[in-house]
């Protein structure tokens, strides 16, 4: 299991390399990245912070969730960046390897919503006119 | 008893510190905790939602502080 | 769009950054690799047989499928090999990029899905003791 | 008409050559090259699925074939 939060940058095939395995057919990955717009304004770049150890903790705890669920799950890799991050950058990683596919997709995909849900990591957008904590208000 | 709260993102814009140093009688809950502070900021009243994490772990409204737990707030997160 | 029939190892990596694109913040990508079994069999290697004219015709339609599913699809990616491929080997990757990331993980499935049922793509499995071509018979 | 019919996978290995060239009236099914193949080759009738494409797209049972197009036999796919 590979977890991860760092302010360097993410390498995105030597973590798809990370969870291949001779018994898994199948890998699913999803990169998030930043956007150039958000609810329609232009973004410059975008600010993350993170609680540290409650992040990595929780980071673990979301990738044994999905191992419990999903028993055939081989290989999981977790990532986040945090720190200033510019247009295209990769934000997070996740990526599985499981003997078929379908699991591959259902994993992943239940990781990374997941992690949006409980890990604590806040994103600050910044505009050419001003900053926002993402989600914070209703 | 004194608790030192860690504070991210929105949280530690609106008390405008890191962390929070907080008074409180021995044997409070988390939600004595949260009354405490929304009435000296009203802001965080403002937020979609307020966790408290002890411990690395999201607390129930109903769970006991302690000294030497770590604490923090968490608002809401927008990690991915 | 990128869509590839190839005798040659496929640069996961390059796949990745070719679907990135400054408004897509979701990149799903799914990657088939060759398993060292097969219902129970130990396999040594496999052997993929394409006929390369509808093959690519039929890749491009899946893809074009997918985008008018997904008409916020950015870019998508599919690559296949053919030819001899060795246990851990990437037979297929296929990548896409969307704002947002439901959209990423369901045309991704959708488009490895249907590939597996349409594209005349045949591969033959060679165990220690003989070869079998895989799903011919009931 | 003469018909060059492209083979692949498991009916490249049935029929033991990569094209068979098969000699049909004129204006002939799908449905009846396929049956006359079944009858020379009785191994093809033992496959899960046995599809004709026509000039690169899967032809329906009833379409009609002509002496240019682009013919082959379609066993299972298993690519991916």
């Amino acid at each position: 299991m590979l977890i991860q939060l760092t302010d360097q940058p993410i390498d995105v095939a030597a973590v798809l390399q990370a969870v291949q395995a001779d018994g898994a057919g199948a890998v699913n990955s999803f990169i998030g990245t930043i956007r150039n717009q958000s609810t329609g304004r232009r973004v410059v770049r975008l600010h993350y912070e993170a609680y540290d150890a409650m992040a990595v903790h929780q980071l673990r705890r979301v990738a044994e969730q999905a191992q419990e669920r999903w028993p055939m799950l081989q290989q999981v890799a977790v990532l986040h960046r945090k720190g200033t991050l510019e247009i295209g950058d990769v934000a997070v990683v996740v990526a599985v390897s499981t003997p078929h596919r379908a699991e591959s997709f259902a994993a992943c995909q239940y990781i990374i919503d997941t992690l949006k849900e409980v890990v604590p990591i806040w994103k600050k957008e910044e505009y050419e006119d001003g900053t926002v904590w993402v989600a914070a208000h209703p | 008893m004194n608790l030192s709260i860690a504070l991210f993102g929105i949280t530690r814009e609106i008390v405008g510190a890191p962390t929070l140093e907080v008074a409180l009688q021995p044997g409070q809950s988390v939600q004595q905790l949260l009354e405490q502070l929304h009435q000296t900021y009203p802001a965080l009243g403002e937020l979609r939602s307020l966790a408290v994490a002890v411990n690395n772990e999201y607390a129930p409204a109903d769970a006991l502080l302690q000294e030497r737990d770590e604490i923090a707030l968490i608002p809401p997160v927008s990690g991915g």
